[in-house]
This record gives structure tokens, C-alpha cells and sequence, in this order.
């Protein structure tokens, strides 16, 4: 898993060499080492046919395997980057991202139906620098979340931001935080449903804002989650950490995630969940649809 | 005399010690006798070099670089929280313990009257000396520090009185026992929870605005920045020693600084701060006192601007606040803003 | 067959093994066929020592002293909280962790659907073997377990969805840990909160109703009670062993228990509960399935009733019925009342 | 100081004793085991002259020590336990603690005035059965802060309730930690201030409720406080405690205390604190009063 090494495999666009390995037939899980056609692991929802290891999903392939078929309307594709720091090497970082994960930034968001709920969802990908929040992703989560409020629906959000902020837009990267959960706020208090999936890695200023925030947090098994990367910060990381530091089955153990579900049950566990917030708006809503 | 100083303020310093050397020798008659005899006219001399005092402390603080600015706002000197608490408030009680199961000598807070008014104070505080700073965790915030700051504000959230917050922390505290008391966790649900406050909240960055751990007890309706004040979203040793840019080396921080753009004038630029609030000359060290006085100022006028608002207009307030930061690009945007022509033109960037 | 009985059960238990013996031999054809050529009729045989059975049970269980209430509420078969939830709500999906530090699995938690309508569950949980006791700390919620609570509570208010409690706790944690994270706190905080919410809440004791543990999740607008579950504000070992009456002898605690009065028909008498529930024969632990469905349909009854109530209706007659409970005496009151004469008699006691 | 042996104490009418040594000149203070004169003890606010030793107080010398002289008003004072229970030996207990201390039940409530701040003022007597909460305890509190919420009058309350809840009143001593949370509530939600002094001893049931709501929790120093004594409950006791478990510095540390206050300065903190919560209203009924 490369515990602690999430950070640097982000900035070395890991994403390259990950694009390779999944043209390659084969495939080595990194928890138990059986080599197995990538195929089987594809169809397998991207988890180790041995151990189930659960390696990272695309995010295209996660609303995939999340939401009723077709079901997913995306909204607000179209924002961009635009470097407000001029910080070296940013546009550049951008570019690469975008050539390669075919995505505009870090985070897809949309209308949606899971099990026939209608939902808002956002899906992060991690291959677009670590999933990390700049001012697009925050600027598309408030809208996201606006719209819950608006239409009353829940929102569904899969985390997979490895960098939290994103430190290449300074200051601004930080204020998401403020300004996500300032939105989230406005749903707390008009009770709309926010529904978070932690998925690896889920760090930082991510995971010290909107992750932290939901009514319900489930987490994939083995996902990367904790505040400080062990490079980040100028703590002393030196004691003895547990085995399981900064995993999701260590956030469970610390009261501060509701189940790990496996990939296999997310979709039915989010809809039993559903099923509770659902209103009779929102049911009446979802027939006469 | 001024301890701990930095590089750059040491030809002040050599000249702060000139001045008091002949103000010394002026005030011994003997002395004062042997130069009259020599002609020297001491209050000449001074005066000569206090005016050079003064030019070289422009030059200085003129063309301090952004690393500089780390160094001022993390300056062992500098007024911390509780000085500004005593030297602007009065009936100050400090009120302690998270209701859970600590209290964090890294946050304080209490209430007390400030210009007339009740008011809750809270802030990140440093440690002076090496004792102190270690029981402070030198101002870097557990779990049990944002849970104390957010049951303070919400005290004076239920009693109506405005809260003033001031933020001086490198980080909030990451090591193992601040995850497994849920740090993340903390810090996000103040962030949430300010957003529900009623009542009016003044931030000011008095000297490190350290990321997570400044933001969790700064969702403000005003955010003020002392000139000398840094707000950043990352440490820049941190963004160095991660960055291939700056060769992965912590010690091209001073690079990493200029590049994360983390003075008080860059805050206000991007929407995160309101004021900058310029300090004594040679930074708040050098007259705590004054300092104390204009930060006074400024809170006093912020804090009577909005207490002529509704707890509903204020909470609107906050939030288009904070909705509208970020800066990105919006083609789609553009182009109809543009077809619109005689439309108002609302930019999608601020 | 019943393992783990109690003294008073152990008539029942063996005509229920003679019962079986019966049954066994009158399926054996070769059996059955002696048994026909020494006239013996098993059909009659069984339905006579079943009568039997029934007397022995209605007369055991007519006699039970309170002590023998407090061993049936502590009866190690008796169901427990994730039983009831499993036989009468559909949907359960377990949610964990106090988002503070820990999760508390003396006490449980989820969404569900209850005969249609969504609902928040929560209740203490003691374990079925060793290995699931000691885990689940016999029921004894620690603070985590107390803030989980609230948290679902508060999670199902911000929803509009009702909350049912299923109450089994010999008390809450004491040792240090819990002294170190708040027990008495976090028990205060939610009592306080849970007059807040603005959601039909009806509390169950299924089995023991122990002290402040209890409450601590039983601040209900209904509270219901099992015909054997028991609520006290002391385990009467507990209050055996202080009080000089008993000798300080913890073994006295069965007088205890009579003195406390702590039966389900009690608390009704003094107004904490508001129905007693029957079991079926034999209690609770003999027929799960039945208890539970009799449960399901009060539980049903007592939220049909509260969700015809606005949030304030709610909130105040749960205000009202908590505000009136206590006896006392109140000379003036009595004199006043009786010199008013023709006036509105409300008596001060309930 | 006893710790752990509080209730034994209040149990055997400690009281009975204590009026004897009270007859007496000298005092020997428990803690640094200097002798020395009663009165001086007295003069010094019933602390050791020598180390600071908080001795118990009186409710009637609590009274006296913090408010304005003359200003306390007494309410509700005539109300009388009943034994509901016909719990064995109960009555007597009750008719012995009145005789013993002059007081009908363990808790004293009225308005005040303290440094000129118009308050509701509750004082817990130890000397009536461990100052523990019945049937008579929860109402005379609860009719405190029903007036404290109609007059928006900020409530101060003395705890000193050893027992926790009068387990001769069996379960409707438990109820009464629920109504007095209502009626906090109901002071909470319309934001009419409590400010708890948490003395020796405060434990269990009255710990466990209203003495943990305080908007502001003050304690004197070296004062038992917690959930369970030793013999109460049936924990394991046998693990090694800290030096102060269950101490004022022990809650304190563990973020249950705003401040632990010197007997000597607890007039002048309320006094600070009252004038945070002041309202224009009072402050005006103050001055015209
Ligand atoms: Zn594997
Ligand atoms: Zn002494």
C-alpha cells in the first residue's frame, strides 16, 4: 500500500505509470502479492481476487460502479484551474493532469440514482494531482451541495483526495475548507442528507473539512486516511505508531467512522442508508420522475 | 534590550545599542564635562544616529522577503494571545477544559469585556519560555484545544455576546495521539459549527495563521492580519522538503514562501483577510503596547460595524463570505456573459 | 433447551424434559405401539403434565420476589437490544463511533425501518458468551457509548425521524478510563440534550434499568417496561453493601431489592415508566419471537400517538412529564389548598 | 481527606460528630495536621490557616461568604421528604437531619445579590444526608431555575451533594437528574446562565446531572469529585489510580472544570463571571431595584 507514500507517488504522476501497468495483462496485488490478470481484478470492482485488497478506482469507474446504469447527468464539467498563485511548475502540473485522466480537475460531480434514489454524487479522482482541493474542486463541491440543498436531494460524495489542499494555490486551497463547510452547514440545518465514502487516500485538509463532516461516513477497507502525512507537518513521527495507523480500520477504532464497507456492498449499504433519509418529497419526487 | 533577534534586525539593534551608549555616557557628568571640552555636542549625536535608526529600519522592514515575514510572524519576541488579551480587555477569566476528557494549554479563551462590551476571547498561545512553550505544545492545537474554542464560542453564541479570536499556531499538533483523538474530525466541525454562529466573530492573525490548525478558530466575519502576520495553507519547510521544485530540501523554505504567497497583504488579496493592520515600526515586538492599541482599534471598529447586523444577516454575511473564495476559469461562463453584453457583468472570479 | 437456568425456573425446565421425553417416545412406532397395548395414551399423558406445567409456571411466576424480577431482567437468555432490533425492524445498518475518540460497543446504533417508517435505534448491548461480554463490557457504556447516543439522537432530530431506545444496562462504567473521559458528564450532557429533540423518542426497558446508565439514553416522551426488566437507582448489591440496614452486606442484597422497589409496576407507580408490557409465559427468554412482537406492536402504538404531536407539543409534554415526577410533602401548599376550598384541587404530589 | 469514605461518613451522621468538634476550640487540619484555633479556621473562611485546607461549609455560612449581606431571600423552604418508598429507616434518617442540621432538606434556594449582580442562589447542605438529591432536592431545584428562567436571573449553585441521588427514594431520586436536566434545558435554550461551584463532596447522580451543565463549572480546590465511589457500583477499583483521582485538579485536568477556585476569590470570580453575563435588562432591574 505504500502507507506514507501516497504524497510522493501524487507528485511524481504515479498516474503515468499506473496508465502502463493497466495496459499490462497483469496485475500484483501490493497486500498479497498474488499476480493476477488485471481483467479478473477489473471485474472483481477493482479488488484483489485472493485478499480483496481494494486498489484504487478512477473516478469514472467508480460512479460506474456506484450509481443505476446511465443514471449519472454530470454538472458543472467546465471550470478550470488558472494558476492565481503563479507557483512554479502549477499550469504545467494542470496540463498534465488533464492530458492524462482526460478530466478537467479533481472532481466530477452530478445528478445521479443509486438502487433508484435520486442523489446528488461527487467522485474525486486521485490521479488528478492526489485529488487535491483547489479552488475548482471547492468551487464544484459548494455547487454540488448547493444543489442538494436546492432539490432537497442527498448528496453522496466519494473522498480519494490524497493531498487534502492543494498547496500550489496557497491560501485559497485553504479557504475550501472554510467555504465547503460552510455549505455543508446550510444542509446540517436544513437536514439534507450528506452521505461521505472515505476511499484511499483521504488526507489533510480534505479530510480536516467536508470528509469529517458527514452525517454518515462509511470507508473502503485498508483506505489511507489520517491528517499528516508523515513528510507533512513538522511533528515528531518517530514513536511507535500502530500497525494500523492512519487506515480506515484505525479511524473506525477512533469513533470516527460509522462501518468500512467493502466495495462489493457500498452500493447496497448506501441505499439501505438512503432508504432512512429518504422524505416523502423526495419519494414522491423519485416516482413521479 | 531586545533578545533573540533576527539577522535581519541586527544592524537596528547595533544602533539601538549606540544610542543608549551615549545617552549613557550624556547622563554622566563627568563624561558630559570631557565632551562639552571636545566639543561634541552628545543630543546632536543622537539624534544623528536616531535618524539613521530610523532610515535603516525603513530600508529594512521596506524590503523584507517573504521568508522574513515567516520570521517576524514566528519571532520569539512577539506579543502572544494572553498579552493582547491583557493589554486590551478587562475582567479576563480564563475558562479551561474541553468538556471531554482534557484541557489544551495551546488554545486559551475566556470571557471578559472588551471597550464596554462582554465579550468571549480566544486564542492559540505560544510559550515564552522553554517550559512554557513545551506546555503549550508551542502553540500547536490537540483535539481537546478546538473542542474548548468551540464550546466557548458557542457559550457566547447562547448568551450573545461576540467572540474575538486570535490566531498565532505553526500547525495544528499531527502526531499519533492527535489522530486518535480525532484532530481532522475537530478541526472540521468547528469549521462547520462557526458557520451556525449568531453572534459576531472577529479574527485577527497576530502571527503564524498555521493552516487547519489557524482556520479552526477562524471562520470570521472580519479576519484582520497584523502587517507582520503569515497565513498559509502549508508550512513552507513543508511545502519545500515535498515539492520537486524546491528539490524535495526543507531548507529552501525561504523559496517555498515566496512561492505559497503567505504575507498579509497576499490574504487580502485573495478575499481571505479583510484589514491588514500595519504594526510599530520594527514589527509589535518593539512596542507590544502599541501594537495592542491599534489591534484594539481595529476589533472595536469591526466588532461595533457588525453588531448593527441581525444574527440572520450575519450568518448570510459569513457565508457569501466565505462562498465566494477561489479563483479559476469558467468558459462557459464567459462566453455567456459575453452574448449577454448589456447584462450585468458579474465576474465568476474575485 | 434453556441452558443457564435460575433456581426458581428449574420446576418448569424439568416438566418441560419430561414433556420432550413424551413427545420422543410417542414418535418411536414401536414405542407407541406397546404403549397402545398397555392402554397408555400419550396424547392424554402430554396434555396432562403440560396442564401441569402451565400451573407450575402461572404459580412461579405470580410468586416472583423482587429479587427474582432482577434475575429474570439479568437472566443470561433473556434478549437483548440487537435481537429485538433484528426481529422487529427491517433496513438495520449499524453506525459506529462517538466522532471524539472510540466506539462503544456497550452501546448500539443504526438507521432502520420500524413497521414503515425510518427510525433511529439505539440501546445498550450486553454479549451472549464470554468473549461477546467482555467486549461489549457487559453493558456498561463508557462516555464514547453516551456520545455515540446523542449523536445518532441528534442525527435522527436533524431528519425528523423518530428514535426508539432499547434500555439494558446494569450501570453505566466507572473505573478510571471512564472517570478520565467524562462518564458523569457525558451522562448530564445527554439528559440535558435529549429534552432538545424534537423527534418522538420512546425508550424500552428490556431488561435492567440500571441507574444513571440507563437514563443516560432513556429520556423518553414514553417509557416503556418488559413485565421482568427493572429500573433502579442503585443495583441493590451495591446498595446492600452501604447501607447500615443491610448490614453492609452485599449477600442482603435481595432485601435491598425489595426496598428499592424496583419492579416495571413500580416505576409506573411513581410515574418514570408509563406501561408495562407483559411477557409471554415464563418471560422474555422462553419465547423471543413473542416478546418481540408485543413489543413491536407497543412501540408502534406509543409512536403512532407521538406523531400526531407538533416538535413543541412534543417537547413540552415531555417537560411536563418529567417536571411532575417526585413526591413530597408541602404544608403551606395543603393549607392553601384547602382554605381555597372550592378551587381547582391539584394535588403537588403525582 | 478521606477520599472514598465520604458516603460511609455522611451515612453515619458524620454531622453529629462534627457539631461536637465544632463545640470545640481546636481543630486539627487533616491535611498538614497543624492544630489550631477553631475560630481562627472560621475567620479564615473555613480554611486551614496554615495550608489551605478547604474544610466543608455550612450551607448557611455558604450564604453568608457570597453573597451580599443581607440580601439573601430564601424560597421553597417548606418543602418535606415523605418516604415514597417506606424505605426502612428513612423517616428517622430524615427527622435526625432535621433536628441535627435545622434545615427541612439538604438544599437552600433564594435570590441574592453577590458584589450587587441579582442572582438565584442554591446551596447544598453536606450535613443533611450527604447534601443527596430526593424528591425535595430535584423540585426546590427545579422552582430555582424555573424562577431563574422567568426573571432571566443567572442561577448559582453550590453542589456539595455527596450521595448523588437519595437512594431512600429509590427511583424517583434518579428522575429527579432528569428534571433538573429539563429545566437546564430550558434555561440552556433561552440562554439564562448557570454557573455551577462544585464542592466537597460532589459524585454520582448529582455529578452525573445538573453539577456537569454549568455554563460555567467552577471548583474549590481539593474537593472529591466523580461518578462512583469505591464502594458504589461494582467496578474494578483495583487498577492503579492517580494521586488525585477524583479531585478537583483531577477534573480539572481532565476538562470537566473551567477553574479551580480558592475559596478566598470565589465572590470575586462569580462576580467577574456575572458581569460577562449581565443582560441590559438586568443590568437596569439592578440599578432601578
Ligand atoms: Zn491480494
Ligand atoms: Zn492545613
Amino acid at each position: 500500500m505504500g502507507r506514507g507514500k501516497w504524497f510522493q507517488r501524487g507528485d511524481h504522476n504515479d498516474a503515468r505509470k499506473r496508465e502502463k501497468m493497466a495496459e499490462n495483462l497483469w496485475l500484483k496485488c501490493p497486500r498479497c502479492n498474488e499476480i493476477q490478470f488485471a481483467k479478473d481484478v477489473e471485474r472483481n470492482l477493482r479488488t484483489c481476487t485472493r485478499c480483496e485488497y481494494h486498489f484504487r478506482l478512477r473516478a469514472l469507474d467508480r460512479v460506474e460502479i456506484t450509481v443505476d446504469e446511465g443514471s449519472f447527468e454530470e454538472f458543472d464539467a467546465n471550470l478550470y484551474s488558472c494558476n492565481p498563485l503563479d507557483f512554479p511548475g502549477y499550469a504545467d502540473k494542470v496540463k498534465r493532469a488533464q492530458e492524462e485522466t482526460g478530466l478537467t480537475d479533481a472532481v466530477l460531480c452530478g445528478f445521479a440514482r443509486i438502487e433508484n434514489f435520486p442523489v446528488v454524487l461527487s467522485v474525486a479522482d486521485f490521479e488528478f494531482l492526489g485529488g487535491s482541493m483547489g479552488s475548482v474542486v471547492g468551487e464544484k463541491l459548494v455547487r454540488a451541495m448547493e444543489r442538494s440543498l436546492q432539490k432537497r436531494l442527498p448528496l453522496v460524495l466519494f473522498t480519494a483526495n490524497g493531498g487534502g489542499a492543494r498547496m500550489f494555490e496557497g491560501l485559497l486551497s485553504l479557504m475550501q475548507m472554510a467555504k465547503t463547510s460552510a455549505a455543508l452547514a446550510r444542509m446540517q440545518e436544513n437536514g439534507v442528507p450528506f452521505l461521505v465514502v472515505l476511499t484511499d487516500p483521504t488526507m489533510a485538509g480534505v479530510y480536516a473539512s467536508y470528509a469529517s463532516l458527514g452525517d454518515v461516513i462509511l470507508a473502503e477497507p485498508g483506505a489511507l486516511i489520517g491528517f499528516a502525512g508523515r513528510r507533512v507537518g513538522n511533528q515528531d513521527m518517530g514513536m511507535k505508531l500502530p500497525e494500523d495507523f492512519q487506515t480506515s480500520e484505525f479511524q473506525f477504532r477512533c469513533g470516527q467512522v460509522d462501518r468500512i464497507v467493502p466495495r462489493r456492498e457500498m452500493r447496497n449499504t448506501l441505499a439501505l442508508l438512503l432508504s432512512f433519509f429518504e422524505e416523502e418529497a423526495a419519494a414522491n419526487a423519485a416516482k413521479s420522475a | 534590550m531586545l533578545q533573540n533577534l533576527l539577522e535581519f534586525e541586527k544592524p537596528i539593534a547595533e544602533l539601538d545599542a549606540l544610542i543608549e551608549e551615549l545617552k549613557r555616557t550624556a547622563a554622566d557628568p563627568d563624561r558630559l564635562a570631557e565632551a562639552k571640552a571636545s566639543n561634541i555636542d552628545f543630543e546632536k549625536e543622537i539624534a544623528g544616529i536616531e535618524a539613521r535608526r530610523e532610515q535603516v529600519m525603513r530600508d529594512v522592514f521596506a524590503n523584507l522577503t517573504p521568508w522574513n515575514r515567516v520570521q517576524m510572524a514566528r519571532h520569539p519576541q512577539r506579543p502572544y494571545t494572553l498579552d493582547y488579551i491583557r493589554l486590551i480587555t478587562e475582567n479576563f477569566v480564563e475558562l479551561h477544559g474541553d468538556r471531554i476528557n482534557a484541557d489544551d494549554p495551546a488554545i486559551v479563551g475566556g470571557t471578559a469585556r472588551f471597550m464596554g462590551r462582554p465579550v468571549m476571547v480566544i486564542g492559540h498561545q505560544k510559550g515564552r519560555d522553554l517550559k512554557e512553550r513545551q506546555m503549550r505544545n508551542f502553540g500547536s492545537a490537540r483535539p481537546a484545544g478546538f473542542r474548548k474554542a468551540l464550546r466557548l464560542m458557542q457559550m457566547a453564541d447562547r448568551f450573545k455576546k461576540p467572540i474575538l479570536c486570535f490566531v498565532d499556531t505553526p500547525a495544528a499538533e499531527a502526531n499519533l495521539m492527535a489522530e486518535e483523538e480525532g484532530i481532522s474530525r475537530a478541526i472540521a466541525w468547528n469549521l462547520e459549527q462557526m458557520f451556525h454562529l449568531r453572534v459576531p466573530v472577529v479574527a485577527a492573525v497576530i502571527g503564524e495563521g498555521g493552516s487547519g490548525g489557524a482556520l479552526g478558530i477562524a471562520v470570521g466575519d472580519r479576519v484582520l492580519m497584523l502587517e507582520h502576520a503569515i497565513y498559509s495553507v502549508i508550512p513552507p519547510e513543508s511545502c519545500a522538503a515535498i515539492l520537486s521544485e524546491f528539490g524535495r530540501d526543507r531548507s529552501r523554505a525561504p523559496e517555498a514562501a515566496a512561492a505559497l504567497k503567505i504575507t498579509a497583504q497576499h490574504a487580502c488579496q485573495f478575499g481571505a483577510a479583510d484589514e491588514v493592520l500595519p504594526e510599530p515600526p520594527g514589527g509589535a515586538h518593539r512596542n507590544p503596547a502599541a501594537a495592542a492599541s491599534l489591534l484594539q482599534t481595529a476589533l472595536h471598529k469591526h466588532l461595533s460595524e457588525l453588531e448593527t447586523l441581525s444574527p440572520d444577516q450575519l450568518r448570510e454575511a459569513r457565508y457569501q463570505r466565505y462562498r465566494r473564495l477561489g479563483q479559476w476559469l469558467d468558459p462557459q461562463a464567459m462566453v455567456e456573459n459575453a452574448s449577454r453584453k448589456a447584462g450585468k457583468t458579474k465576474p465568476e472570479t474575485i
